[in-house]
């Protein structure tokens, strides 16, 4: 086996440092978010570059150790899905709005000036976060992975799925 | 006006990059400076003279009437993050394509991608 | 107040002259570095304008953006022609363009609010009672999260399914054989 | 009365969208299961789930009603969700043909990797134009044509071929370019108005131009929006981008294209806002006429030259939908010129019903060339032949097809047409009228030689191995042909069908600057 690709021992003890305080720093714009600057989006945008930080240090192999691809997945399809619950959620309706309706505030509220302020809000931010950071995490993996015509077979960015009924025959 | 008549510019000079230019590489960007001006209008017609960023200050104690007075459009600016998630979207695929648009032809240049007719 | 507009004008001066030099220069990295440029400035922009939150993503998502289109520029070869020879299509883009941009100016921007005085009807209202029914102080993320969270789903959409497409486009076959 | 089982159908309306997307999330987690057939079951359910709804809403809902999401009414107005006869039958036309595609595309796609890619890009389409059909807020239209629009660049190129990249590089391009149109129209009118209500818009603008300062300013915003869904419904002179996108996309997805996504994102969001949110006015309706007439003229010429099935079928869209857009056009210049309102009437109806129309034989004409591609590989003209022995169900849906988009009597696109020239000659436009006649007249032989090189003679070196086409694929089709047959006999023997499901959409538009969809009172200002 090849020693796995990655940069200089410089590079990646820098990283080792700077990533943790990239990912505490993306928690802080995210619990912040609804009082100050920040919130969901920007969280998720920041995780991802930490994490595109670690695969671009340390080499694809390593990278893969560390997060997998199916977790990836996982996690951004389960986080807008939530989002997706919550909306519906709100057809379960509160003391003031009986009926219910879409993307109802169903929680109770928090008070002013606390992170916890907002009910819903904090966990459609969650998800909103969560997704984002997922999915430009996974796909930053696929598009920097991805080698074009120089080497076209040593990319694998969906892994197949099993052609379990290729019974059609195609006609030449 | 002249801020108005300064973002329709940006936008302009990005349409022309989109419908000229003969590179991927030169589209995506024109694709992305329309998208800035866009942004940048929306910012713009969002301000008020004398403005306060529309969050409220735990100085104020939840006393709003100077607030009320001052604070930017909080609206334009959520289009605003609306937008740019939308428009980075945009830019995650076409950069896709192009990637493989160049593994298939070797090259950016549309002019020597050509395999369709018009 | 004069302060504000001049330093606008100076940003959007330097903006719209980046991007004439992304479109134009003939080095594709230096070109994505211009355009980087420029939406730094929009950056900048945006704090001056009061809009902390639209300038914090922006900056975040910017550099991702880099990160993306010089990797994709920087691993890829490419002869790029610096000169079009499609001439008579591009004097009818700059033409037409310059044609609808001169007519908005004459005709419609004159129509406009005058900037730094925005009609908020739809914002106004929800400025005086947003607070009271979600208790959060930062407007921008209580309207993004709250009041209009079915276009943030909309958003969430429109990035999953970029993704998504993004991973079907970089698939490695698309038949089976 | 808008009630079924004791839950107010009104209640509903958010999950047209939430199906789809809910579909479309799940997929990709779905897909690592490594089942396909689940995929398809879930597929299957839940477009029968958006039909049934679809239908549902058509039969109980009447009148037009506003859903507020999150419960942000007025005064504090937020996103609404407008049901009115204009969004359901759009709905209806969106769901159903949605939902024999995704039968079709079950057996379809099986040629292709990736099916669980496929399913949330294409319920990410279905949800993007159920959103836009629902939409009374600007700017969530705007987002849900960004979602509609991004799929669908996307399905373009899903086999992953150069020319399926390319076209869907300059369909991204082209495409991104009108959103960004769109986008800046909406922002120039929440600068104009402050508010972002469809409705309410409206009622500002009345405002504004009667207080007189301004008035131009609207007019930027109309034509912006006029150039971005204009290039959206591929309108000639912005047409370049579906010759190439169409044909280049696998068969259910180009049926998708042509058959619903031209008209929801395209045809129904420039009616809505010519007619409901401006109002109609001299300007904008020869501006529609004028993109009518050449789109039909222009589109029907470059389809007569064509030898590739799938390009033919991609140019006659562009015609089909210029008979759409002139009929609305010539709806708004009598009603701006406040004429009989009878003609504008029909002239509105005949756009409608040719648009339900088209959506049925457009997408049955895809159906069957991604069939005949599937039987035999190719689909240049010049190489098939001899279909009509070899695969007798493709070929009698494709005659079916062809004769109704032809407009041979008692077919229905012969009908939707006949009101179509009826309305424009009654509005004093005898050319038109004419134009329009030798339009179909061009179209039957664009088609006469389809049907001749396709299903006639004997069959060649690359059909002689053609079978027919296994049930998942046929049933659709048969489906299909049966709509159209019986939407031209339906329409005039039937008049309740013609008062239930077009009559109120054709009153919606009818009555323009009187839509319901916001806060406060309605009506003309």
């Amino acid at each position: 086996m090849k020693t796995p690709p990655g940069m200089s021992v410089i590079v990646r003890t820098t990283t080792r440092v700077v990533s943790g305080f990239i990912l505490i720093f993306g928690c802080y714009v995210l619990a912040s978010g609804h009082s100050g600057p920040g919130g969901g989006f920007a969280f998720g945008v920041i995780v991802a570059l930490a994490l595109l930080l670690v695969l671009l240090a340390f080499g694809r192999e390593a990278a893969k150790k560390f997060i997998h691809r199916r977790i990836v997945a996982l996690a951004a399809g389960s986080s807008v899905l939530a989002l997706l619950v919550i909306g519906l959620l709100g057809y379960l309706g509160t003391p003031e709005a009986p009926g219910g309706s879409f993307f109802l505030q169903f929680l109770p509220q928090g008070k002013p000036f606390q992170t916890l302020s907002g009910g819903t809000a904090l966990l459609a931010d969650l998800a909103v976060g969560v997704m984002l950071a997922a999915l430009i995490f996974g796909v930053l993996t696929s598009l920097s992975l991805f080698h074009g015509r120089q080497r076209p077979d040593t990319s694998e960015p969906v892994e197949e799925v099993a052609p379990n009924h290729v019974d059609v025959p195609k006609e030449e | 006006m002249l801020v108005y008549v300064l973002c329709l510019a940006l936008m302009a000079v990005g349409i022309y990059a989109m419908v000229a230019k003969k590179n991927v590489v030169k589209i995506i960007i024109g694709l992305m400076v329309t998208e800035y001006a866009v942004n940048m209008l929306l910012v713009v017609i969002g301000w008020r003279t004398g403005g306060v960023p529309p969050i409220l200050p735990e100085s104020s104690g939840g006393a709003t009437t100077r607030f009320l007075a001052h604070a930017v459009d909080p609206l334009a600016q959520a289009l605003i993050m609306t937008s740019i998630i939308v428009s980075l979207a945009v830019l995650l695929v076409s950069v896709a394509l192009a990637i493989r648009i160049h593994q298939k032809y070797g090259t950016f240049d549309i002019t020597e991608i050509r395999k369709l007719k018009g | 107040m004069q302060d504000v507009t001049m330093l606008v004008y100076l940003l959007m001066g330097f903006m719209i002259l980046g991007s004439l030099v992304a479109i134009e220069t003939a080095d594709l990295l230096s070109s994505v570095i211009c355009v980087g440029a420029v939406g730094f400035a929009l950056g900048v922009l945006d704090l001056v304008l009061c809009a902390p939150e639209v300038a914090l993503t922006l900056g975040v998502v910017e550099v991702l953006t880099l990160v993306v289109l010089i990797r994709m520029v920087r691993t890829r070869r490419d002869t790029y022609h610096a000169t079009s020879h499609d001439t008579l299509a591009i004097g009818l883009v700059t033409g037409g363009l310059a044609v609808v941009l001169t007519l908005a100016c004459v005709f419609a921007l004159g129509g406009l609010p005058a900037f730094g005085q925005p009609k908020m009807l739809m914002a106004m209202p929800y400025l005086e009672n947003g607070l009271a029914r979600n208790s959060m102080t930062n407007y921008v993320a209580s309207i993004l999260l709250d009041f209009r969270v079915y276009d943030t789903l909309g958003a969430c959409a429109v990035i999953f399914a970029g993704v998504t497409g993004a991973y079907a486009v970089l698939r490695k076959k698309g038949k089976r054989t | 009365m808008n009630g079924v089982f004791g839950i107010d159908v009104n209640n509903l309306l958010p999950l047209f969208v939430a199906i789809p997307l809910g579909v479309a999330f799940l997929m990709p987690m779905a897909a690592k299961l490594r089942r396909e057939r689940l995929l398809d079951v879930v597929a299957l359910l839940a477009a029968l789930s958006l039909f049934a709804l679809a239908v549902m809403l058509m039969r109980v809902a009447s009148g037009s009603t506003v859903y507020w999401v999150g419960n942000w009414k007025p005064p504090i107005p937020g996103i609404c969700l407008v049901s009115d006869g204009l969004s359901r039958l759009m709905l209806l036309v969106v769901n159903v043909v949605a939902f024999l595609i995704t039968i079709y595309a079950a057996e379809y796609m099986k040629r292709y990797t990736g099916i669980g890619l496929f399913y949330s890009l294409f319920f990410s389409m279905i949800a993007g134009m159920n959103g836009v059909v629902l939409a009374g807020d600007f700017f969530n239209l705007y987002v849900f044509i960004e979602v509609a629009s991004l799929s669908s660049y996307v399905l373009v190129a899903f086999g992953i071929e150069a020319e399926q990249l390319e076209a869907s590089f300059k369909y991204l391009v082209l495409g991104s370019i009108s959103t960004l149109v769109v986008l800046t129209g909406v922002v120039l009118l929440y600068s104009l108005t402050g508010t972002l209500n469809m409705a309410q818009v409206g009622r500002e603008m009345g405002r504004i131009a009667a207080a007189g300062a301004g008035a131009k300013a609207p007019y930027l915003a109309l034509g912006l929006f006029m150039a971005g869904f204009a290039l959206k419904a591929a309108m000639v002179p912005f047409h370049a981008w579906l010759p190439d996108a169409h044909p280049a996309a696998p068969a259910p997805v180009s049926a998708m294209l042509s058959g619903v996504l031209i008209k929801a994102i395209g045809v129904y969001a420039l009616v809505r806002i010519t007619f409901n949110v401006f109002g109609p006015s001299i300007g904008a309706a020869w501006v529609l006429m004028t993109l009518g007439t050449i789109s039909m003229v222009v589109g029907v010429f470059l389809a007569v030259g064509q030898w590739d099935l799938k390009r033919l079928l991609a140019y006659h869209s562009i015609s089909q939908m210029g008979y759409v857009v002139l009929a609305f056009g010539v709806g708004a210049e009598v009603l701006a010129n406040h004429g009989p309102v009878a003609v504008a009437s029909l002239a509105v109806f005949g756009g409608l019903f040719h648009m339900m129309n088209h959506a049925a034989f457009k997408s049955l004409l895809f159906l069957t060339s991604g069939a005949i591609e599937y039987a035999t590989g190719t689909r240049q003209l010049k190489e098939l032949g001899g279909l009509a022995k070899l695969m007798p169900v493709t070929s009698s849906c494709c005659r079916i097809a062809s004769l109704s988009i032809a407009g041979v009597p008692p077919f229905s696109g012969f009908w939707s047409k006949l009101v179509i020239i009826i309305a424009v000659v009654q509005a004093g436009h005898v050319v038109l009228g004419t134009i329009a006649v030798i339009v179909s007249f061009m179209t039957l032989v664009s088609f006469v030689k389809v049907q001749r090189y396709v299903l006639g003679g004997e069959p060649s070196e690359k059909t002689a191995g053609a079978r027919e086409v296994p049930a998942g694929m046929a049933i659709p089709m048969v489906t299909l042909s049966a709509v159209c047959l019986v939407l031209g006999v339906v329409v005039f023997l039937y008049p309740p069908f013609t008062d239930s499901v077009i009559g109120p959409a054709r009153d919606v538009v009818v009555r323009g600057l009187e839509y319901i969809g916001g806060p406060g009172p309605m009506g003309k200002p």
